[in-house]
């Protein structure tokens, strides 16, 4: 059962250093608010998991809070770079950070095998790629049926998986509707899953075969209206284009970007007052 | 109407897209190009983007692959792992419809990295969805935009590949589709050759000189012998494509997706 | 593009002598009335999937259609044995059927292999099992990771499958509501499928994560209302409990089989006639 | 409240379910077992169904695997293949609830084939989702009534593995789940040996006699030191039961599934 928790607790309970975490969703419920908890917890040595680390591992990588990428596409997605990202690996600043590379099929499918119980994946990939020659954890397997050769990765199991979802009921049942990108696979891939969601419901009132994630599935459910900021929740915000160009200018130095979470993440004790500050400045 | 090499370009993409074809579409000039085929000649195009939607009808561009009116305009929304499983491995896509940094003259696709891959002068944002795509759709078509940074004679990484070393190695290596069939770019279109599978230039855009292209090529690009001219945008298509552009832009406060 | 056809016209065009045919179904939208027009017109030799075979296959099996079936639990559920189906394993009649068997687990693996254009599917499976003593198609894979073994099937790749689903719309795409089975994967596993309709409508009004086959997966959509029967068709017909309980001494002897489907199917034009003529004979 | 010896299974199984705990369920016995629990002593048991229901409350007992009360009571319904892929082989099964044809002293199942596989005597139906339930879930429990016919000394085929020829040869097939861990008949309990997993009996039903059982088991049954007896069902309990038998003869025109 998913105890409803504040999403500080349940980041304090849920999220040990040198973990390996997944903060999941494809352009649409975006966990934002969890990244900046993970950063205000000052979480160390994490082993990043995610399709697109865009601006919200561009935050931990920033803060220092991560010693390993896994990713498959890494920018800013419509602007550009991810300076902290490139910064970290080009760099060392703050820290050192191994990546390590494969494409979006080959994670979908770890993702998929992780949420299976399966130690890897099977897929038709890679052939003619450079790819496998820089990451040595894309292996291949003979079908013993025709023989043919096919690319095998490691599951991914992340420790933690934390998501966004639209809403959950009281007991923590969590339905996600929309653009759902690999984040119910993300969740049963992990040992622990906690839900960031919009509004907690007496009834999710949920069409019969919609994305549910059950309650006993889940470590905790956390109350973060607008905890997907700058990406957006289907039915309840917008997608903030133009903070994805803010941004760029903010990550880019490095002083720039320890003023802004200075300002923004350690100044602030939770997501709602980051909010109500970043809408301060807005206003001016 | 007049009209620039970029809407040439686009023009000329949206253009090989046929009719009730299953297109898996890249955000950016893919997209726009993929969009303003469904919106002129080709209204039962089939979109699919890796996000999740199949058979989305956006009615203004998606900044980000995983927009809302995808969702919303499409016929079913997936996993995005089931969009890799069942749809692109699953033999379903006609049409793969990429961009790139960087291509060779096979078509091989650069998206990761230029200079070293462990000490690089240039970190791109790596493959995202293209290895499978150019490796499983039935055919595959490339836009960008035509420069001797972009179009290089030998690339430092191959991300996604096109006809790996040419002749018969894209066979060789088992992939399942047919690879790239033409890149479309804002001075020509370019076609693989028979036998050498080695990208040629088959037509040239309106006013676009040999030189031009030659002067933009990394490699010694070679011209068709039967060298076609382009047909100029029509109004529809100008208009269509300006209108999306016009609408996007009021929707968004800016341009579909460019990146 | 699915084209609007009858039911005739689709098996007819779409399912040859020979072919492996997957009728899927999972005691939900049980495509009866596809089993009943491929007798009618005769279909012979056809290699027959399908993870429980029940009435829906003893019908095709004792009609002389099948010469081998793949399956995981053959059974009238709720109610006792297949006779057709053991008597052409046991005797013979009306022709020797060679059969290959599966878990349900292997079965819906080896579906989703094939959706997915795999040649096979891993799954942790079998272990102690005797089934693989008999099964000689279920082989083992190593994991290049782990080295754990696991159970590799083949995939399973219908020439045809023919599923049973609420609704589609003009051009011909599908909605399935309720227990999903594993028509989905069956469906796209298979060069052509064939799906019959309770009602064919202007607009599916799909909730947006519905489970839609659209138009150009499919070649065939058959407007048949009832065609699943004696299953049911979530929101517009029942489970028919007691022609499951009538199933069995009709199917108990090869006479009153004979007679039973001279009668109801091959003295029958069509589904329409056969639901006629049985309501006709259940009003007596 | 007098009982009948099949009331007293399905009670004595359904109090080995705790609340909260997630149980895969077969039709028939394990179905109305576990819907006794959920409707007694165990409001939030989690039931799954191999069809598809994650979570289904059904008010009267199912006559299939798949009927559609299971969807509409369920917090979700997914594909089957999904059932067997993240839920079971995924590690989140508490409980396997199994019906069989036949059990040995290692809780071994079959429900292939009595007699020779190729020449059988009796043709059952097959394995269905009891092997990997058997191998996945973190224990099983197994209902079925006791014979000499049904608890055999040497099983003609293996379906679905208990503790195999016993002692760790569980373990040594690699299997995550801790196998069977009781046995629930019309007669008794029985529970596996620690060190040598053989079934003895651990608990008689009251009034059964050991001779009762022994007559009935087809191996050398053997007897635990301390031999519980059952606790009769409570009248709660067996009016749950009837109540559910009676809406569900109601519902259906005929009793829940004991094939």
């Amino acid at each position: 059962m998913a105890e409803i928790l504040t999403l500080r607790e349940a980041v304090q309970r849920f999220v040990n250093d040198g973990d390996t975490v997944a903060l999941e969703g494809f352009t649409h419920l975006i966990p934002t608010a969890a990244s900046h908890e993970l950063i205000r917890q000052g979480k160390k040595d994490l082993t990043l998991v995610r399709m697109t680390p865009d601006l919200v591992y561009d935050l931990l990588i920033g803060a220092g809070c991560a010693k390993k990428l896994i990713f498959s596409w890494g920018g800013n997605p419509g602007v550009g770079s991810l300076h902290r990202l490139r910064d970290a690996v080009e760099k060392g600043w703050p820290q050192p950070l191994e990546i390590e590379e494969h494409s979006h099929a080959d994670l979908a499918n770890a993702y998929v095998a992780g949420a299976s119980g399966l130690p890897f994946a099977v897929l038709r990939a890679y052939a003619g790629s450079d790819l496998p020659k820089v990451n040595p954890l894309i292996k291949s397997v003979t079908c013993p049926f025709t023989g043919e050769v096919l690319a095998a990765v490691p599951s991914v199991r992340p420790d933690v998986t934390v998501i966004h979802a639209q809403k959950a009921d009281r007991k923590g049942n969590v339905l996600i509707q929309g653009i759902l990108g690999v984040q119910k696979e993300a969740a049963l891939a992990a040992k622990r899953a906690i839900v960031t969601v919009e509004e907690i419901v007496d009834d999710l009132k949920a069409p019969m075969n919609a994305c549910v994630l059950p309650t006993w599935a889940l470590a905790a459910v956390c109350l973060v209206p607008g905890g997907a900021h700058p990406s957006y929740a289907h039915g309840y915000s917008e997608r903030d284009n133009r903070f994805y160009q803010d941004w760029d200018p903010i990550a880019r130095s490095r002083e720039s970007f320890t003023a802004w979470i200075d300002a923004f993440i350690r100044g602030t004790a939770d997501f709602s007052e980051y909010k109500a500050k970043l809408a301060a400045q807005e206003a001016k | 109407m007049t009209y620039s090499t970029n809407e040439m370009m686009t023009v000329a993409a949206a253009r090989r897209l046929g009719n009730g074809s299953v297109c898996f579409v890249g955000i950016g000039l893919p997209s726009k190009a993929a969009n303003l085929a469904r919106l002129t000649h080709a209204p039962d195009v089939v979109l699919i983007y890796e996000s999740g939607p199949i058979g989305a009808k956006p009615s203004v561009l998606p900044l980000s692959i995983g927009d809302g009116e995808l969702a919303e305009t499409a016929d079913t929304v997936v996993p995005t792992g089931e969009i890799f499983r069942y749809w692109l491995q699953g033999g379903r896509i006609d049409v793969g419809f990429l961009g790139a940094a960087q291509v060779d003259k096979y078509g091989n696709i650069n998206t990761t990295v230029i200079g070293d891959y462990h000490k690089p002068k240039v970190r791109l944002p790596g493959a995202g969805g293209a290895p499978e795509i150019a490796g499983s759709a039935k055919k595959v078509l490339i836009i960008l935009k035509q420069s001797h940074r972009t179009f290089v004679d030998k690339l430092a990484f191959i991300t996604s590949v096109g006809h790996g070393e040419g002749g018969d190695h894209r066979k060789r290596l088992g992939l399942p589709g047919a690879g790239p069939v033409a890149i479309i770019t804002d001075l020509c279109i370019m076609e693989p050759e028979a036998g050498t599978h080695e990208f040629i230039v088959t037509a040239l855009h309106p006013g676009v000189t040999r030189e031009q292209v030659i002067e933009n090529t990394g490699w010694q690009i070679r011209f068709a012998d039967q060298l076609a001219v382009t047909e100029a945008p029509t109004e529809t298509e100008l208009v269509a494509l300006r209108d999306l552009e016009a609408r996007t832009a009021a929707a968004h406060g800016q341009l579909g997706g460019e990146e």
